[in-house]
């Protein structure tokens, strides 16, 4: 066989290639196996579970009972679409409120400008878990105990400090003349802010999104302490109580599992064409 | 026709830009943390709040039982972010740079699979591991025995020596996402004619990463390294979803997250402390702005920033 | 674009503050507990047979996890959102809160003269003057064992020491079934299935419980060390990596029919019946030497008492008395076998495993879980320590006298009749 | 259209004063240009003038009315931006409606006044595009539509032709000079490259630290500049500076003469040097001579001229033209 230079050029090229997949293959691997095990398990029998836990449901070990269970006894529905209000307001309310004050700072020179900054962005560093019995102390009296409102105000505070923090860097970048523009075009400021600057930074406030959803969606603190009641149940706090409920109704802990990966996933992927965008642009530099 | 006006007119709009953020976050962030802060100064006497001073500081740290607890868990929780940089960042930067490569195929299928752990809670995480590092189910055993390995398997989760190591690992596990994503939108902001001008100079592959990449991406590296640093000793959620408040085998686990939860809310028959777990809260806020402050001054500004 | 958004905010925070609201005139009752294994029996079967007697008031139940009952419910209490009624934990835990006044005296409610002193003992103040819980339930250790697996080794049920072990070798040497199922991973198994379930037999029941609180006794005393001595040899017969072996791994190992025997509370017979397809039976802690006394803990582990400040002490009260009654002891000693009822009449139970469990208590003296009166006030906190130590000794990392060395000290260091 | 007029501008950030006290009147329909290097502080100025900055103190004019604190919508004006500053998710007719729609104009008029200054800016073809959608040098079309469609009495302009190329710079400052004319609108323009002030200015205002150097027009600048910094900021190549001292002169300290003034003369040699560069304009030549202590010297020539590198050249100066300047700067009469 004839090698001339050109092809072990290429074949060098091609040998790279397959390396790289080879590598992201790998850890695509380690990455999804965890989701693989659990998914495959629920819909298995239990016997079968303990079994046989890596091989694919077959017709004699097939089974739904984990999911009948699961969707007999809790609301999941219910516990979903509250999952689903309390993220979307708070996300809502972080990048309105966050993009708001990120504008401020970038954008007006004032008195205090750099020390607000700085105060906005302490929170950053401490887990607002910290402050929890005054947080409720504080929902008690303004009778928010048990509702959505409680978790979308908390949320929002927490998500507050990294989303103005990443705003305002994003912002910075942003040209004056476009907004100048429109204050000669007799734009008042909130329209500049409405109209010009928040479609600008639709990537940024992606990115700021699924930092801010993931913690929220997942979380199970301020559930538990501020919305335990079974009306304002999310769903994690549902799929956990489960896993108390039924510690050995790992049919039933598994299918829970399952079906609470659904919705974040379904999240993510609607965010993450912009995330990339997003912090491709430079909010996170 | 406007009558002359001598004064700027007041800008309204600033304060209301900054009112919405300002005020949640003061109310329901910074009131509640002043309070926990507050409260780390006071001890709870014969059911009455006094106030002590620094001294349950000096019980936290001159006590010998307070202070094996909290040096166990700086030294574990040290050891958490130790792992985190060693393994973590550089997988990240490794994956990152595979995916930055040009003509590759299946980017947006890996950069979502490998992205998916990041967005599972921990309750998934923390039991799915269990699971599969359980000895008695038998995941991780029968898949190192497939390839004659069995003689590695240990339990993990259940060995002094080993469980911290697991934990922090399955941490990497869940979290490698983000820096990959950082280190992957700065690599592609490298502009394309510095990476053709490298290779007009015939620096390629390898080591175009070493001298090319690697030092433009350095401050996201940076910024990365602080967001680790945080987030670690922050830590608490998967500690605690899979070793239990008591952080075990023996505390081997225990980090200032879990140590501060069990001295706060109290555990089984150990009656909460908010005393007590407020000046834990207070030493980790202290230890975080430290290591930010480190960060900030003395090594983010010696990383250039490049303009491209 | 700004209007429309802050108006759907304000629209949206007073539909959801809305549904905070109570809306029946009906007392609506709010029970706060750990148990979220028993919801669905207090939905099906508890609720609505008080529901049926008392109409006007309805009952809510509200579980969190076990883990983190304790720092949502305080949270709770001193924020003022919790509910009206408050599932006790035993002694000091509810202790603390009738004294921070979260829980209301209970001294003249009729339903207390059912319950024995005993009963009332783990929900009374120090001086047995005012009891804040209705005690609810006990829970007994011992084990249970797959009589299959006693069979295939050819085992009959141990009574001493000696025949425990013997049994554990038998069936080990036999190699079909794992000899006994706990795992260390969760540390409280091995304390409260472990040192709390063997102990009394070496340290007398309440006499020695009693001499250590009134520190006539050390825990590094004979009595106090020899359970560990015990607890030491029981890690050749787990399973293999018992160390990551968490609490529901020993109970599906045990259910899925792989290990013959289990150290037990009496709560797993619910879960147990539904989940094993063998046969099952239990007997209670070997005594050291044939003819000895037995001891069982009999743990007072459940009680219920009223939030006070609930605004419907009334209500509440009219609920306490009915768990205070005969009607609801049989109802839940029945629904959950395995909780048995405190009070003084006896219970029917239909349960042959519950049955057997409650026999042990007329032929051994009962008593409660050393660690749990008094001994864990203070920091550092006694049971937390013997979960730590019972793990240890059992892994052989920490020798039975260390052990007891270092609780002895921890327990020192704070409680004043050991110093 | 409107006259414009400043009385003692000052502007400070923080401890730092960028505006010196700036006094200035434009007249109606006049074409201003504001020239200086960079940091000089012309663009602080404009946007002074646009409302878009505020002044440290000081009056703003536009039309006989003051218009301090007012808005930058109420003031009358319109302005250019370097960037273009289009709207990016609105047509090419909407950016330039915008402004009007804002005001509540009868919507005939806007389009009335849309077509006029689309037809005048051939952008007709473009109206429904928007501006990703647009060449560099149509999008400045757009924005200077957007300016004209508010037929203001004062246009503002911040570099609008930095952003272009060399070809389609020349071409649109010739397109804003005719707009110039057919609007005899007052203008007001920002650059800081004087070929541009000279070729379009009806005055010159050079500034420098915050500071008005000189007015005038750009015959006046390049004729009288009343010191060296004008003078060596106006006119390309730069004037040549030379220490008095190397041509034996002693009422200056510095004296100026522009590369055009210098001839090659062996016989009146004010200096020699030797060449060092050459470059071939075609329609006339630059030689750089190196004069030793008398330093680099440029020589403009008109027409095709040949020299050798490194040969020696003597150097003749027109008295007549050449500058003195004094110890200051200052120009001496």
């Amino acid at each position: 066989m004839s090698v001339d230079i050109k092809t072990t050029a290429r074949s060098q090229v091609t040998f790279r290639a397959i390396a790289a997949h080879a590598i992201l293959i790998t850890y695509t691997l380690i990455a999804l196996f965890p989701v693989f095990v659990i998914v495959i398990n629920s819909f298995k029998s239990r016997k079968a579970i303990f079994r046989e836990p890596l091989s694919v449901p077959t017709p004699e070990t097939f089974s739904l009972k984990g999911y009948e269970t699961v969707l007999k006894q809790g609301d999941f529905v219910l516990y979903f679409q509250n999952s689903l209000v309390v993220t979307v307001a708070s996300l809502t309310m972080v990048l309105l409120f966050g993009a708001m004050a990120a504008f401020a700072l970038s954008e007006y020179r004032f008195r205090g400008n750099l020390l607000t900054g700085l105060y906005l962005a302490i929170g950053i560093m401490i887990p607002i878990r910290l402050g929890t019995v005054a947080i409720l102390e504080m929902m008690v009296a303004s009778g928010l105990v048990n509702t959505l409102t409680a978790l979308i105000l908390v949320y929002t505070a927490q998500g507050l400090p990294l989303a103005i923090f990443i705003l305002t860097e994003f912002m910075q970048g942003i040209s004056d003349d476009l907004k100048n523009a429109g204050r000669i075009d007799g734009l008042s400021e909130y329209t500049i802010f409405g109209v010009l600057v928040l479609p600008l930074i639709r990537p940024a406030l992606a990115t700021v999104a699924v930092f801010t959803m993931i913690p929220i969606w997942n979380d199970l603190w301020f559930p538990l302490i501020l919305a335990p009641a079974e009306e304002t149940k999310t769903i994690t706090l549902g799929a956990q109580v489960f896993i108390g409920q039924f510690v050995t109704d790992w049919n039933a802990v598994l299918a829970s599992l399952s079906l609470a990966i659904i919705p974040v996933l379904v999240l993510y992927l609607i965010f993450s064409r912009q995330l990339i965008k997003g912090i491709t642009a430079g909010a996170v530099k | 026709m406007q009558k002359p006006i001598s004064k700027p007119p007041i800008r309204w709009h600033i304060p209301v830009f900054l009112a919405p953020a300002f005020i949640i976050y003061t109310a329901i962030m910074v009131i509640p943390l002043l309070g926990t802060i507050q409260l780390s100064l006071f001890s709870d006497i014969d059911g009455e709040q006094v106030f002590v001073g620094l001294a349950n500081f000096k019980t936290l740290l001159g006590d010998p039982r307070w202070a094996q607890q909290f040096w166990n868990a700086l030294v574990n929780n040290t050891w958490f972010f130790i792992v985190h940089m060693l393994v973590q960042n550089p997988i990240g930067i490794l994956l990152a740079a595979l995916l930055s490569s040009n003509k590759l195929r299946m980017k947006a299928f890996y950069r979502t699979s490998i992205f998916i752990p990041t967005i599972l809670s921990f309750v998934i995480v923390g039991f799915a591991w269990k699971l599969i590092l359980s000895p008695i189910w038998g995941v991780a055993p029968s898949m190192l025995d497939a390839v004659g390995l069995k003689s590695l398997f240990a339990p993990w989760l259940g060995k002094e020596e080993y469980a911290l190591t697991t934990l922090a690992l399955i941490s990497v596990w869940q979290f490698v996402g983000i820096p990959m994503m950082l280190i992957y939108a700065a690599m592609l902001s490298i502009p394309d004619e510095i990476l053709e001008a490298a290779e007009c100079d015939g620096i390629t592959g390898i080591s175009q990463f070493w001298k090319v990449k690697l030092p433009l991406i350095l401050p996201s590296i940076g910024i990365i390294s602080i967001l680790t640093f945080v987030g670690n000793f922050n830590a608490f959620d998967l500690i605690y979803s899979v070793q239990g408040a008591l952080a075990g085998p023996n505390f081997a686990t225990d980090v200032l997250g879990t140590f501060m939860f069990r001295t706060f809310f109290g555990f089984q028959l150990q009656l909460g402390d908010p005393n007590m777990g407020s000046a834990i809260a207070s030493i980790m806020f202290v230890i975080i702005l430290i290591g930010v402050s480190i960060y900030l001054f003395g090594i983010q500004t010696r990383l250039r920033r490049y303009q491209f | 674009m700004k209007h429309t958004s802050f108006k759907a905010i304000l629209v949206a925070s007073t539909v959801f503050g809305s549904a905070g609201l109570s809306f029946a005139q009906d007392v609506t009752l709010t029970i706060e507990s750990w148990r979220n294994d028993d919801l669905s029996i207090w939905q099906d079967k508890i609720i609505p047979a008080f529901e049926a007697k008392h109409p006007n008031i309805k009952l809510k139940f509200t579980p969190s996890a076990p883990a983190e009952y304790n720092a949502v419910l305080n949270s709770k209490l001193e924020a003022g959102s919790a509910g009206d009624l408050i599932t006790c934990r035993p002694f000091d835990a509810s202790l603390s809160l009738y004294e921070a006044n979260y829980l209301a005296p209970l001294t003249d409610l009729e339903g207390m003269s059912n319950f024995s002193d005993v009963a009332k003992s783990a929900w009374i103040t120090d001086d047995g003057s005012t009891p804040f819980c209705v005690p609810m339930a006990s829970v007994i250790h011992g084990f249970i064992y797959n009589k299959e697996a006693f069979e295939d080794a050819g085992v009959e049920v141990p009574e001493t020491e000696e025949e425990f072990f013997a049994a554990l070798d038998a069936i080990k040497e036999k190699g079909n079934y794992i000899p006994l199922a706990m795992g260390t991973n969760d540390q409280w198994e091995a304390a409260t299935m472990g040192y709390n379930n063997i102990g009394p037999n070496y340290w007398k029941g309440e006499e020695g419980r009693n001499a250590l609180i009134k520190g006539e006794q050390k825990l590094t005393d004979e009595p106090w060390v020899a359970p560990f001595r015990q607890l030491a040899k029981w890690k050749d017969y787990l399973g293999d990596g018992f160390e990551a072996q968490t609490y529901p791994d020993s109970q599906n190992l045990f259910t899925l029919g792989r290990a013959a025997i289990y150290p037990a509370g009496s709560w797993e017979i619910s879960g147990f019946n539904t989940n094993a397809d063998f046969e099952m039976g239990a007997f209670n802690p070997p005594v050291p030497n044939e003819g000895d006394t037995c001891y069982i803990s009999d743990h007072t582990d459940i009680g219920l008492g009223m939030n006070a400040n609930t605004e419907h002490p009334e209500a509440a009260k009219t609920f306490l008395n009915w768990v205070g009654s005969e009607e609801f002891a049989s109802l839940y000693a029945n629904a959950l076998p395995g909780f048995f009822p405190l009070s003084k009449t006896a219970v029917e139970m239909e349960d042959p495993l519950a049955q057997e469990f409650i026999s042990w208590r007329e032929k051994c003296e009962p008593t409660i879980r050393s660690t749990y009166q008094i001994l864990s006030r203070g920091t550092p906190n006694l049971e937390n320590d013997t979960w730590n130590a019972s793990a240890a000794v059992i892994k052989g990392t920490e020798t039975p006298e260390e052990a007891g060395k270092r609780l002895q000290e921890g327990l020192a260091s704070w409680y004043e009749p050991q110093q | 259209m409107g006259s414009l007029s400043l009385k003692n501008i000052r502007k400070s950030f923080g401890n730092v004063e960028v505006i010196k006290g700036i006094d200035l009147d434009v007249k109606e329909g006049e074409l201003v240009i504001f020239v200086g290097p960079s940091g000089c502080g012309k663009s602080t100025l404009l946007r002074i003038i646009a409302g878009l900055e505020t002044e440290t103190s000081g009056t703003i004019e536009i039309d006989g009315n003051t218009v301090n604190g007012q808005s930058p919508s109420m003031r009358g004006i319109s302005m250019v931006f370097q960037t273009y500053a289009l709207y990016p998710h609105l047509t090419v007719r909407d950016n330039m409606s915008l402004g009007l729609k804002q005001a509540k104009r009868p919507k005939d008029l806007i389009k009335k006044r849309v077509d006029f200054a689309s037809a005048m800016l051939s952008l007709d073809d473009y109206l429904e595009r928007r501006p990703a959608e647009l060449s560099g040098g149509q999008r400045q079309r757009v924005a200077i539509g957007r300016a004209i469609v508010r037929q203001p009495k004062l246009f503002l302009f911040d570099e609008p032709l930095s952003n272009l190329d060399a070809a389609l710079r020349v071409n649109t400052r010739l397109e804003i000079a005719s707009l110039h004319r057919q609007l005899s609108a007052t203008m007001v323009y920002v650059t800081h490259d004087q070929t541009e002030a000279m070729t379009l200015a009806d005055r010159i205002v050079v500034l420098n630290n915050g500071v008005i150097e000189q007015v005038g027009t750009p015959m006046e600048l390049y004729n009288k500049p009343k010191n060296k910094f004008v003078a060596g900021f106006i006119g390309s190549p730069q004037m040549n500076f030379i220490p008095a001292s190397c041509l034996e002169m002693s009422d200056a300290e510095t004296v100026g003469i522009r590369p055009e003034n210098i001839t090659f003369d062996g016989a009146k040699a004010d200096l020699t040097g030797k060449v060092s560069h050459i470059e071939q304009l075609g329609g006339d030549t630059n030689i750089y001579a190196d004069c030793g202590e008398a330093g680099l010297i440029c020589i403009r020539l008109f027409g095709q001229h040949e020299a050798e590198v490194d040969s020696t050249i003597s150097l003749h100066f027109d008295r007549d033209k050449m500058f003195k300047f004094d110890k200051d700067g200052n120009t001496i009469n």
